[in-house]
C-alpha cells in the first residue's frame, strides 16, 4: 500500500496547495466585490474598458495571489541539486555559506508582476494620454479659450479632498493621491497614485474609475442646487470654425508652457500633445491611429488587470478603502461645484452669455460629463444643446487634472 | 502631523495647487487667444478652406473602431444629432441653410469629431 | 606593403569571424531541418502561423548563435579604454584587480536573447491564451457539459507519455515537459517546459506543432481500430441554443473553480477566460479584438522565432530528440485512443446516443481534431455532420490540458 | 532513480493526474449543468432572444482576419456549411423550415462562431 | 503669516524646480529646432512619420531632460523615513554606514529612459526591418540581379565618410556610425550608431531622416553632372515575371549567405528577410499584416520620440553635430556619385543596355531615391519609365548597406 | 590617432569594407541567378501561373493603410500608372495587349507592388 500512501499525499499536498487552504475570507469577499464589479462591467456598462478587466485582475489575484508574486532567488545545496539532476552541473550563480555549496536558483515571478512593471515605472499612463490626445478633438477650446478656466476651476475637488485625507490620518503623499481621484481621469489618478502612494492602487483606481461612471448620477443634483432654472436655460452663442493650423500650434504651445512650468506634469501633458499632434497633423496617419487603437487597447488590457490586481483582500478590505470611497465621492462632487460656481461667476461677468451648466463638465470625465452638462440643459429647455460648448470645459480639465497632478507630485513628492 | 502642521498643510496645499493650476490655465487661455487672432489675421479664410479637408481623414480615424459607436445608446445619438444641428441651426434663419446641408465635408467632419469625442473611454 | 597586410588582416579577421569557421557541422544540419519545416509550412500548410517563425529562428541561430547571447560584462584597463577615447573616462562601473583598475563594461544581448525572456519569465503563452479565448465559442461545451469528461479522458496521452518518458531516463521534469506534449496545446506546452524544463524547449515545441499539424493523419487510423462501423454511424442530437447569461458566467466559473482547486494552472485558464469574457460580454469589442488580433500576432512572432532559437544544434542533435518526438507521437496517440475509449463508454451509457468519434477531439489541437472527427464520420455516413458536437470535447481538452499542466507543475515543479 | 522509484513516480503521476483533472472536468460539468438549468428556469426566453443580437458583433469580430479565412480549403468551408444545416436541417421535417432561412442573424452568428472555431491556430 | 510664507516657499519652490530655472540657452535652440523639424515634418512632409516623433522627442527632452533619466537609488536615514510614515517600516534594502541604518529606496527612471532602451539594445531596429521586410517586393531585384552591384557600388559613401570623419578627429567607432549616414536607411543608422557610438545617436538619426527626406533635391545635379544626355535617355528592357517559388527561396538565400559570410549583420538582414518570408509565404497573412502595420507603428512611436530625446541641448549643439551634418551629406553625395558611375559601367559594359540614372538609387532611401531615378529620367524622355528599374538597386541597396553595417561592427566594434 | 594611423585605418576600413560588400553581393547576384535559372527550367509556366493568385493578398495588404497613401502626390501617382504601362506597354505591339488589359489580377498585383514600395518609409 505503499503507491496509495503516496497517491494519497501526493494529492493532499495539492488540496494543501489550493487555494481553499492558503486564501483567507478576505480573499473571498474580493470574489464577490469583483463579481459585481463584473455584473457593473457588463450590465451597466461602468466605463466597461477598464473596469472589466479591473475586476478581472482583482478576481484572479484574490484566487492565486501568486500571479502578481515577485521574482525570488532560492539557495540550494550544490549535492542536492546534482543527486536531483543525475549529477550534471547547473549555470546558476554559487553561495559558500558555512563550507556547503549553494546554487543560487533564480525563481520567475507571476505573470501579472511582469505586466505590473508598466504601472510602476509610470510608462503605461502616458502611453494611454497619447491615444487619448490622438482622439481628442480640442476645437471647442480652442474655439473657446476661456473653457479653460472652468477646466482650473473644477480641479477644486482635488485639493478640498487633499485636506479632507490628510485630517482623517493619512500621509502627505496618500493624501494626494486621494485626492487626485478628484481630477475625474484614471490614467492620470494611477500615475500619481503609482509616484506618491503605490499602496492605495487598487482602492483609488476603482474609485476612480467607478465615480466617472457614475458621473451621471453624482452630478445633477450639484449642478442643478447650485444654478437657477434661468441660469440653466442660457443658449448659448455658436462656436467659430477652427482652422487647421490654430489645430496644430495647440499641442505644441500647451507642451512648452506646461513642460517649462511644471516640468512634473510633462510626461502626462507632453504625451497628450503629442498624441493630438498625430491627429492634427494630418500626415501619420498610421501611427495616429495605432496610437489610439492597438497600443491603446493593448496597455488598457495590461493596465487595467494588474491595477486590479494590486487589490488583494488583505490591502483592500480596511477602514483606509472605505475613507478612501468617501473622499472620492467628496472629490467628484466639490469638482462639480468648482466648475459650475465658476461657471455662475462667468454667467455674471459676461451678462448672461456663459450658461454655468457646462462648468461641471470641467472635472473631465471626458465625454460623460459634457453629455450630463447637455442633458441637464435640455431638462429646462428642450432646444438648448450644450454638448459641443461642454467639450470645452471637459478637455481642459484633462489639461486641468495633469496640471494638479504635476504640482501634487512636485510639492509632496 | 499634529493638528496645526496638518491645517498648515492642508492650505499650502490648497493655496499653491489652484494657484499654480489657475496661473498655467489663464496663461494658455491668453496664449490660445493670442495665436488664434494672429492666425486669423493672416490667414482670414483658412478657417473654412481648411476644415473640408480634414473631414475624410476624421471619417478614416473613425471607421476601425465600429465596435465602440455600437455602445452608444440611441439616445445619446439623438442628442448629438439636435448638437450638430444646434450649432448651424440657431443662426439657420439667417445663413443659408441649404447650403450647409451641401457641405458633407463640414457637417461629417464635425459629426465624426463630436462621435469621437463622445466614445466611452 | 603595410596597409596590403592589414587588409589582409582585416578580410581575415572578418572570415575567422563568420559562421564558416565557428559553425559546425551540427548547425549545418539544423539549416537543413529548418529548411524542411519551412517546406512543410508553406508547401504542406501545417500550422504556419507558428511553423514558419519557429523554423525561421531555428535558422537564424544555428547561422549566427550570437543571436541568442546574454548580455555579458567585459572588462577593460581603465588605461587602455583613454588611450582609445582620446583620454575621455567614461561612466562604467569600476573595479580594481590587483593594483590595476578596470573599467565594466556592459555588452548588449542577442536580439532573440530580449525577446526570448518572455518565454522564459512565463508571459507570451498566457496572452496568447487571452487571444484565444477572446476567439473561442465555448457555447457547444456549455449546451452539452458531458464533453468535459472527454476532455479530461483525452490527457491520458500526458500521463502515460510521462511514464514512458521516466523509463527512457529523463528526469522527472522532464518527463512531465515531454508529457505535455500530448496536450495537444503549443501555448500549454510552452508554458509548462519553460517552468519544468526549459533546456527541451526547442524539441517539445517542434513536437507539439508538427504533431498538431499532422492530427489529420495521426489519429483517423486510431479512431477507426477503437470503434464499429456502426458506433461511427451514430447521427447525434441537435445542440440546444445558448443564452448570453450562460456565456458570460461560464468564464467566471470556470476560472474560479480551476484556479482554487489549482492555482498552478491560474495563469493559463484564468487568461484563456479573461479572453473569453471579453467576447461574451459584448461590452469591450475594441479589447477583445486587439487581444485576439494585433497582440496575439505580435506574441505569435515573437514567441515563434525564439522557441525556435532554443533549437540551436549541440542541444537540438541527441537521442533526446529522437526520443521526444517518438514519445510525442505517443502521447498524440494515447490521448487520442483515450478519448475515443471514453466515447464508447459514453456511447453505452447513453444508449448509442453518443457517438464516439468526437472523444478524439478531446486531445484539443483546436479546430484540426473537431474536423478530424467530423471527416471520419462522415466517411461513413456522408449525411452525419459532427463537427458541432466534437467542438465541445475540443474545446474542453484545452481546459483539460490546462488543468494536466497545473497537475504537473505542481507535482514535479 | 533506481526502477522501484520510477515505478513508484510513474503511478503516482499517472493516478494523481488523471484524478485530478477528472475531478476537476467532472465537477465543472456538473456546476455548468446546474447553473444553465437555473437560468433556462428563471429567463426560458432568453436563450431565443439574445442570440440575434450577438450576430453583428460575432461577424465584425470575424471581419477583420480574411486572410486566415482564405487559407481554408473548400472542402472545410463545404463540411461546414453542411454542419449548418445539419443542426436545423435534421429535424426540418417538423419545425418551421422556411422562417428558420428567414433569421439571417442566426444562422449567420452559427456561421461566424464556426468558422472562428475553425480558424488554424 | 506663517502660512503666507509657506505659500511663497512653496510657489518658489516649483518656480526653482521649473524649466525656467534649471534650462539653459541651448535647450531654447533645441526647441527652436525641433519646432523647425515638426515644421518640416507637417508641412514639407519630409518622412513625417519619423521626423514628427524625433522632433517631438527633441522638444520634450529639452523642456523637461529628467523624461531621459535613468532610474536611481536614494538614501534615507531608516529613522527619517519612519517619521515621515508614522513608525512604519518599509521593504527596502537597507545599508549601514558610520553606525547609521539607511534605506536604500529606488527612484523610477523617466518615461523616455525605458522607451529607449529597445533602441540602446538594438532591438528596434530588427523589428522595423521586419515590417519593412514584409511590406517590400523583392521582385525587380530577382528579375534583375545585377542590381545587387549597384546596390553595393553606392555603399561607397559610407567609406568615404568614414575618412574625412577619421580626419576631421573622430575616433574610430565614430566615424563608422557617421560613415553609415551614407547608408541611407534609417534603421540600419540606428543600430550601427546604438552599438558604436551611442553618444552620437542624436545627429546622425536627424541627419540620416533628414538627408533621406532631402533625397529629390541631393541627388538630381550630381546625377545630371556624371552622366551624358544620351546615357539619361537609355530606355530598358523590360522585367521579367518573377515566380512565387523565387520569391519564397529569395530570402532564405539572402539570409543563409549574408548570416553566414558576415555575422554581424545577420539582426538586420535576418529580420529583413524573415518579413519578406511571411509576406512571399502567402499562408501567415495575419502575422505579416501585424507586422507591417502595428508592430511596426507602435516601435516607430517608441522609436522616433526616444532617438530625438538623446538630441539634448549640451549633446547636440556642439562643433560635432556641425560637423555631422555636413559628413552626412558628403555621405549621401558619394554614396549617390558611386552608383551612377557604377551604373555607367554597366551601362558600357552591357553595350548601352542600362540606364545609368538607376545606379543613385542604389543608396537605398526606399522608395524615394528610385522615384527620383524615374523623374531624371522622364526629363530627358518623358516616355521613359525607370521605376521599375530603379525598384532593383534600391531595395538592393537596403542589403547592401546592412552588409556593410556588419562589416563597420565586426571591424570597429 | 597621428597622421599615419588615420591614413592606415581610412585605407583599411575603405578596401575592407567596398571588398566586403562587393564580393558578398556579387556572390548573390550570381546564386539569385543561378536559382532563379533552374527554377525556371523545372516550371518553365510557374511564372504565369502563380502569379494572380498573389493579387488579393497584395491587394489586401494594401488596403489597411490608405491614409499614407493619400500622402502620395497626384505626380507620382500618374508616374507609377506610367510605369505600369510601359511594363506592358512598350511591347504592346507585339503582345495581346488586350488580354493583358483582361487580367485584372496581374496588373493589380503589379500596381499594389509598386504603391507599397513607393510608400514613404
Ligand atoms: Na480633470
Ligand atoms: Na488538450
Ligand atoms: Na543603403
Amino acid at each position: 500500500m505503499d503507491i496509495w500512501n503516496e497517491f494519497i499525499n501526493s494529492v493532499e499536498g495539492i488540496f494543501k496547495a489550493s487555494g481553499f487552504v492558503s486564501n483567507d475570507w478576505r480573499n473571498y469577499v474580493m470574489i464577490a466585490i469583483s463579481g459585481i464589479l463584473i455584473y457593473l462591467a457588463i450590465k451597466k456598462q461602468f466605463e466597461p474598458l477598464l473596469l472589466l478587466p479591473i475586476a478581472f485582475g482583482m478576481l484572479l489575484v484574490n484566487l492565486y495571489p501568486a500571479i502578481m508574486a515577485a521574482p525570488q532567488t532560492t539557495m540550494q545545496l550544490v549535492s542536492d541539486y546534482q543527486a536531483a539532476h543525475g549529477g550534471a552541473t547547473a549555470n546558476y550563480a554559487m553561495v559558500t555559506i558555512g563550507n556547503q555549496q549553494y546554487y543560487q536558483i533564480p525563481q520567475v515571478g507571476g505573470l501579472f508582476y511582469y505586466l505590473y512593471q508598466g504601472v510602476k515605472l509610470g510608462i503605461y499612463p502616458p502611453l494611454i494620454f497619447l491615444g487619448i490626445g490622438a482622439m481628442t478633438d480640442f476645437g471647442p477650446l480652442i474655439a473657446n479659450p476661456k473653457s479653460f478656466l472652468l477646466g482650473a476651476a473644477a480641479q477644486l475637488g482635488i485639493f478640498t479632498t487633499f485636506i479632507g485625507a490628510i485630517f482623517l490620518g493619512f500621509t502627505g503623499k496618500q493624501a494626494g493621491a486621494i485626492g487626485i481621484i478628484g481630477g475625474a481621469d484614471g490614467p492620470t489618478a494611477i500615475f500619481v497614485t503609482s509616484r506618491l502612494a503605490p499602496e492605495l492602487l487598487g482602492p483609488i483606481a476603482v474609485a476612480a474609475y467607478s465615480y466617472m461612471a457614475l458621473v451621471p448620477i453624482i452630478q445633477p443634483p450639484i449642478m442643478k442646487a447650485l444654478t437657477t432654472k434661468k441660469e440653466r436655460s442660457i443658449v448659448m452663442e455658436q462656436l467659430r470654425p477652427v482652422s487647421k493650423l490654430e489645430r496644430i500650434l495647440f499641442p505644441i504651445i500647451v507642451t512648452v508652457i506646461v513642460s517649462l512650468l511644471l516640468p512634473d506634469a510633462c510626461p502626462l501633458v507632453g504625451m497628450l500633445m503629442l498624441g493630438n499632434l498625430f491627429r492634427e497633423s494630418g500626415v501619420v496617419g498610421r501611427i495616429s491611429n495605432t496610437a489610439q487603437n492597438e497600443l491603446m487597447n493593448i496597455i488598457t488590457i495590461f493596465l487595467g488587470v494588474t491595477v486590479g490586481a494590486t487589490a488583494t483582500g488583505s490591502v483592500f478590505l480596511s477602514m483606509q478603502t472605505i475613507e478612501i470611497i468617501i473622499l472620492g465621492l467628496l472629490a467628484f462632487s466639490f469638482g462639480t461645484a468648482g466648475g459650475v460656481l465658476f461657471g455662475k461667476l462667468m454667467c455674471w461677468t459676461s451678462h448672461g452669455k456663459v450658461n454655468p451648466l457646462i462648468g461641471s463638465a470641467g472635472v473631465s470625465a471626458v465625454p460623460m460629463a459634457a453629455r450630463v452638462s447637455q442633458k441637464v440643459g435640455q431638462e429646462e429647455n428642450p432646444g438648448n444643446f450644450l454638448l459641443m460648448h461642454a467639450m470645452g470645459p471637459n478637455v481642459s480639465g484633462v489639461i486641468g487634472s495633469a496640471v494638479a497632478a504635476g504640482v501634487l507630485i512636485s510639492i509632496l513628492g | 502631523m499634529n493638528f496645526d502642521q496638518k491645517v498648515q498643510l492642508s492650505i499650502i496645499v490648497l493655496l499653491t495647487g489652484l494657484v499654480i493650476v489657475f496661473v498655467m490655465l489663464i496663461f494658455l487661455t491668453y496664449l490660445i487667444k493670442g495665436y488664434s487672432a494672429i492666425i486669423r489675421n493672416i490667414h482670414p479664410d483658412e478657417k473654412t478652406k481648411n476644415i473640408p479637408k480634414a473631414a475624410p481623414a476624421a471619417q478614416k480615424a473613425f471607421v476601425p473602431v465600429p465596435s465602440v459607436e455600437a455602445g452608444i445608446p440611441e439616445e445619446t445619438v439623438a442628442v448629438i444629432a439636435a448638437a450638430v444641428y444646434a450649432m448651424y441651426g440657431t443662426s439657420a434663419g439667417k445663413v443659408q441653410s441649404i447650403r450647409r446641408a451641401v457641405q458633407p465635408g463640414r457637417s461629417s467632419w464635425k459629426m465624426a469629431g463630436l462621435l469621437e469625442n463622445t466614445r466611452p473611454f
